[in-house]
């Protein structure tokens, strides 16, 4: 007996248009068609009904389908995730919202000790098909505990996938990967490129697929691994490498930070053999750490400098005025890079 | 005035059937004699699966095992008032909630030997998996039943958790949920008086801990646990409540925990013979028994015949359980994801390597089947 | 009697001084006229400075500001009845509390500006930071009062948290710890109506919050937040009670949030203004001015004065919040160990490097001053 | 104001004495020490008091120092944690135990928000100094969730120090040094270890520095970086590549897993340049990643060969019964140091 039966996909607009859309639109449009396709999708957390969401992610749908499909739950994180686990795993397909990264470490527990396990304890009988999204990352001058970036506890955790898209191409795409996904998906997005970044996106359903990385731009002689709104600040590196150094920098939005699409991770490793990793992470014990690990097993002779990391400091991210000294700006990027090129 | 009362509750406590046998006939569920002797025999069942259980465990056939010696009337009898198709969601100790609920124990036994293949509900049941964290299972539960709901076809969620767990935030946010969206859930609260060496008194400072219930518009009672008739009518009854649309209810079972918190623990370290000599008094199945011989629907010879047929059925569960071929290490990459990720694929192949390394290439040609799809 | 009754409450609500100003003298908590006339300052104060810190949050001068208005008497009465030992922990929304505490208010605005100087309490005082993540500081305060409990100096710990924050499982942790060791603390749950938009009859589906007490055996009683005299009293009483070693109290204050959840927020997307408009009436400064009034304690010259002292306290915590100098974003490192870890002093440096890249190496001995200590 | 002044120091035997005692005993007496040494010493968790653990390690310390400092609490670890944050703020010393690693995420929230965060966010005016305790590790036959080794998502989390012995020397003077340390202190104790080490300990008060790795033994080919229990299979494997490959190995038990001791760690690869990290934890993003990621980026160079990490596989812990076939083995040790030895 299959509990939960593949969800129904959105039909593809018959004339699908690109639009200029921002990221949170994209998303926004993304849960649209999703609850549109398969009346097993819900939306639960706080604020994501008549306010549409704190960032405006569900704008709309709470009017759009109503009050049992678009729910705002009691202020309890617990509640949200282990139940959004039970609606999974009765036949429903729920997408939870945290509301900030910062509250997540309420929900480790159902994470950890359940929602990448029921598949396999239940030996393959039950399974959890849900989305949990949060914002991600800093830089919005948001009060304290609203700028983290938890992804490394996550991709520790076995069963689930984690991905942070970074354009609104890729947020439509895979936020619809991931709701389609049999598999319980962990989704940040990055708050401050909510409204910054803007691009083209279709109407009408696609997917992005999840465990693809993006290469950004392509270069020869050194890598950018990165994720979320750091693709922003790598391009700014970039493009300065470019000019002062003449240096020709590829970089790689991992766009799926588990499993990582190490495939295309080595390949421009093995191209450039020189890597730089930018995350906002504090760096001790960071996903920048697995991948600096995996390219030292996998690369080892093709590397011509040490794997250099860029992240925030290993202490709690302090209150705003201070935060774009805690994350890596364009120069800290470009910092590393030099001591790699040069090295 | 000023000082007003803006909100009063009584908590009641349910009593029907006495530990002499009497019965309050004004609050008798109309249940088919049938079903009073299910109640019977499977109590009767579990209480001596439960003694082999611990026998195995002493000599070295089985992993550490959570006692039910006590408990039968408060695990065995709620889920006779669901249907397959409900939720049921036992605590680790529940091994007589699965086996109301049909399964075959030596899965139970294989469980609590250490192998994974011991989680085997009966097909169309729709049975979840307890949780070892305890508590952690209520706000799942709480889901379930937010899906029972939707899908309005009156289908229900019933779970379980200790007087210890009671103190867990997990069962109020679980109650707050379900109390806000009226939830077809039934919440027991298994009050055992121990949470291993903790006593109840070491938990909630209230009298109770039905009138939690309260705090979430959500209906409570307090129920004898070791009476069989009053934990089916206050199940019954909350399933109705259920059903019928009218939302989730939370109901104590004050049983006893009749031996050790499990195989590894040694109860004399921290209680004393008495309070538990107390509770022998109160034996579920005593009474059920005296209640039933009474009606003249069981007799010696009924008894002796059960005592034979059960001693069957356990030999034979504690035979297949032990006929199990050894786990296929490989197995443990099965499932994961409904299609293994790469480091999966990566790392079977390294503990293939290592079986390799072990045994020598043909090991793998020998080893026992592998259940699990991969990837 | 087998369906009986275990356990009976009452959830009173405790009104003293109404609306239009008038006082149920049976129940006038026994206060000097000067902590009257003080509660209402404080209030007059607190508004004042909530209108002017969103004036400086739109005109760009402040960042994010979570909104008073309303709730004064909640916020600034209960404090009062504590020592400055005595440990307060206000919600983030609790400016409040840190005023009635003694906290200078330009540290209020410096942390609502994103500057870790702001959290700065008066020296003696036993204050704690608020929790952003709502509802983390509830089991901690109980923490503090349980080492008031064991020092035995008659020490207690009044914390706040919202409607919203009463639905986390840490405030079902909290108070279960509490009932169980009777710790002197004494919990207020600020219900301002609001969860952000989420109304509160989407948290319990309770009558009242204040019942939530019962399932933990600690007292709760729902008071009139409005009312400054009503709170105060159930304040004294509570921590009267735990100073005697009566433990803990749980208080619903039924306030209204008059304004947006923050300033980045627009509660006209969820609330209609009736329901605002109807709490006006209700409004604490007005009717304790109504009451000061009427016992010849205050008079309109005396508020033109107030209102004259409070703009030149405003304008002088204004002054002295935007005359601190940018933070050194060297300090971010001090202050996070005892002595600073290696990785910290590497990172510092790293830090510095970066400064030195920025602005050359003379930046360095231009950063503003650093405050905390390393390593 | 010092909120909390340091901490009384037990009295030095006059004449100590040196029995042989297992890890737990040794845990045991350190906590006996402890409380002893200064009242604001306290114990909570549950069935810590009259049962004195499931393991034993409070055994006979609630009938000595009374039920108002070894506290046996309800079952709810938010509440225990939160409640000794709150009880360490206020000027006690509580050692508060969860009962399993398996049930240290209910504790995240108040670890990732809290823990390590006071003192910062009070600007060093209030301190949390408390130790957690929990078990760690597997291979003991326990149930589901009792075999974890969550020690990554603490490493990664600023404001707090990981230790664990692996030793009952190593356990007595790391304890009593993490009850004096004034900052919290999450402190692992390999339950494999609990009877099975057996070791030489001094009776009366010593510490062992937190932050200091211990050689367990030189060796000129290759380092093996390991920790708790794993120390014990790392001896295993080094004794078998000694006589089977003439191998020459070096070990070091970590001992302090944050902050680690880069310098013992860098000095042994410099002399070795080959390294093994060997540990229980699903390999992908444990702290195996931080520590090769910090070799990388520090003696490349020095490097003859990639870093191999041998951990758990990145799939949950199974029941018992294959459990010796997830944490790695000598075997597995030993086949991942052959490769670097080889490479
Ligand atoms: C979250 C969590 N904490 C601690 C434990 C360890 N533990 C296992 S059973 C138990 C006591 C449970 O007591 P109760 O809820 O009354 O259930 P009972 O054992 O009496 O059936 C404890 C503390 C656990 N399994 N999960
Ligand atoms: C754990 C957590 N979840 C979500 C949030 C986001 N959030 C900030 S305030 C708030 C509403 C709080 O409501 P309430 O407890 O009633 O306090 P109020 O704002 O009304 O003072 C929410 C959901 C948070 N800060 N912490
Ligand atoms: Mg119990
Ligand atoms: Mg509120």
């Amino acid at each position: 007996m299959k509990t939960n039966p593949p969800l129904k996909k959105a039909a593809a607009a018959p004339a699908p248009k690109t639009r200029s859309l921002n990221l949170v639109t994209a998303v926004n449009e993304a849960l649209d068609l999703a609850l549109a396709a398969d009346e097993r999708v819900m939306i639960l957390g706080e604020d994501v009904g008549r306010n549409g969401g704190v960032f405006r992610a569900t704008d709309g749908l709470w009017k759009k389908y109503g009050d049992e499909r678009v729910v705002d739950t009691p202020l309890a994180e617990i509640g949200i995730v282990g139940g959004a686990i039970g609606l999974a795993v009765a036949g429903m397909r729920p997408i939870a919202e945290i509301q900030f990264d910062g509250f997540m470490p309420a929900v480790f527990d159902q994470v950890v000790c359940h929602l990448g396990r029921i598949r396999s304890r239940s030996r393959g009988k039950l399974s959890v098909p849900m989305v949990l999204r949060a914002p991600h990352g800093g830089l919005i001058h948001a009060p304290e505990h609203h700028s983290e970036s938890p992804e490394a506890y996550f991709c520790h955790t076995p069963g689930i996938k984690v991905v942070i898209p970074s354009t609104p191409y890729d947020a439509k795409g895979l936020l619809l990967a991931a709701v389609e996904s049999p598999d319980p998906v962990v989704f940040f997005e990055p708050k401050l490129l909510y409204r910054s970044a803007v691009g083209e996106v279709p109407s009408g359903h696609y997917t992005v697929p999840i465990g693809k990385a993006r290469i950004v731009q392509e270069g020869n002689d050194l890598t950018i691994l990165t994720w979320g709104a750091m693709t922003v600040t790598s391009q700014k590196a970039a493009k300065k490498l470019a000019e002062e150094d003449g240096a020709s920098i590829e970089i790689v939005d991992l766009r799926t930070l588990s499993p990582v699409d190490l495939e295309t991770v080595l390949a421009s490793i093995f191209k450039t053999g020189r890597c730089v990793i930018a995350h906002e992470a504090p760096n001790s014990g960071s996903w920048a750490a697995e991948l600096s690990a995996l390219i030292a097993e996998r690369a080892f002779l093709k590397l011509l400098s040490p794997v250099m990391r860029v992240g925030g400091w290993d202490i709690r991210m302090p209150l705003f005025r201070l935060e774009q000294y805690y994350i890596p700006d364009a120069d800290r990027v470009v910092m590393a890079a030099r001591k790699a090129l040069n090295f | 005035m000023p000082l007003k009362t803006v909100a009063t509750l009584d908590v009641k406590r349910l009593e029907i059937l006495s530990p002499d046998g009497a019965v309050d006939e004004s609050l008798m569920p109309k249940v088919k004699d049938e079903l009073l002797l299910k109640m019977y025999r499977m109590m009767r069942q579990i209480r001596s699966f439960d003694e082999r259980a611990i026998l195995l465990q002493r000599s070295g056939r089985l992993g550490t095992y959570p006692m039910i010696t006590g408990q039968e009337a408060t695990q065995c009898v709620p889920p006779l008032a669901l249907k397959p198709s409900d939720w049921a969601v036992p605590t680790y100790r529940g091994g007589g909630v699965y086996f109301a609920r049909g399964m075959q124990m030596r899965y139970a036994l294989l469980y609590w030997a250490g192998d994974d293949r011991g989680t085997h509900f009966p097909d169309g049941n729709r049975d979840m998996m307890f949780s070892i964290p305890v508590g952690t299972h209520l706000t799942q539960v709480m889901g379930l039943a937010w899906a029972e709901k939707l899908k309005k076809k009156g289908g229900v969620a019933m779970t379980y958790c200790g007087d210890g767990t009671s103190s867990k935030g997990d069962l109020h946010e679980a109650l707050t949920f379900a109390g806000q969206f009226k939830l077809p859930a039934i919440y027991i609260i298994e009050n055992n008086g121990w949470a291993i060496s903790v006593p109840r008194s070491r938990q909630a400072a209230s009298e109770t801990l039905a009138q939690k219930a309260w705090g979430y518009g959500v209906a409570g009672i307090q129920v004898d646990g070791n009476d069989p008739l009053a934990v089916y009518k206050a199940a019954a009854d909350a399933v109705a409540r259920a059903r019928g649309g009218d939302g989730p209810t939370l109901i104590e079972c004050e049983t006893y925990r009749m031996s050790h918190h499990t195989t590894a623990d040694d109860a004399t370290r921290y209680r004393s013979d008495k309070a538990v000599e107390s509770w022998r008094r109160k034996d579920p199945i005593v009474r059920m028994k005296k209640f039933l011989v009474e009606r003249k629907l069981w007799s010696e010879a009924k008894e002796k015949a059960l005592a034979v047929e059960t001693k069957k059925w356990i030999d034979e569960e504690v035979a297949a359980y032990e006929s199990f071929p050894p786990p296929n290490p490989l197995d443990m990459f099965a499932n994961n994801y409904e299609h293994a990720t790469w480091p999966l694929v990566e790392q079977r192949a390294q503990l293939e390597e290592l079986l390799k390394f072990k045994g020598g290439a043909k090991i793998l040609t020998e080893l026992p089947p592998a259940e699990g799809r991969f990837p």
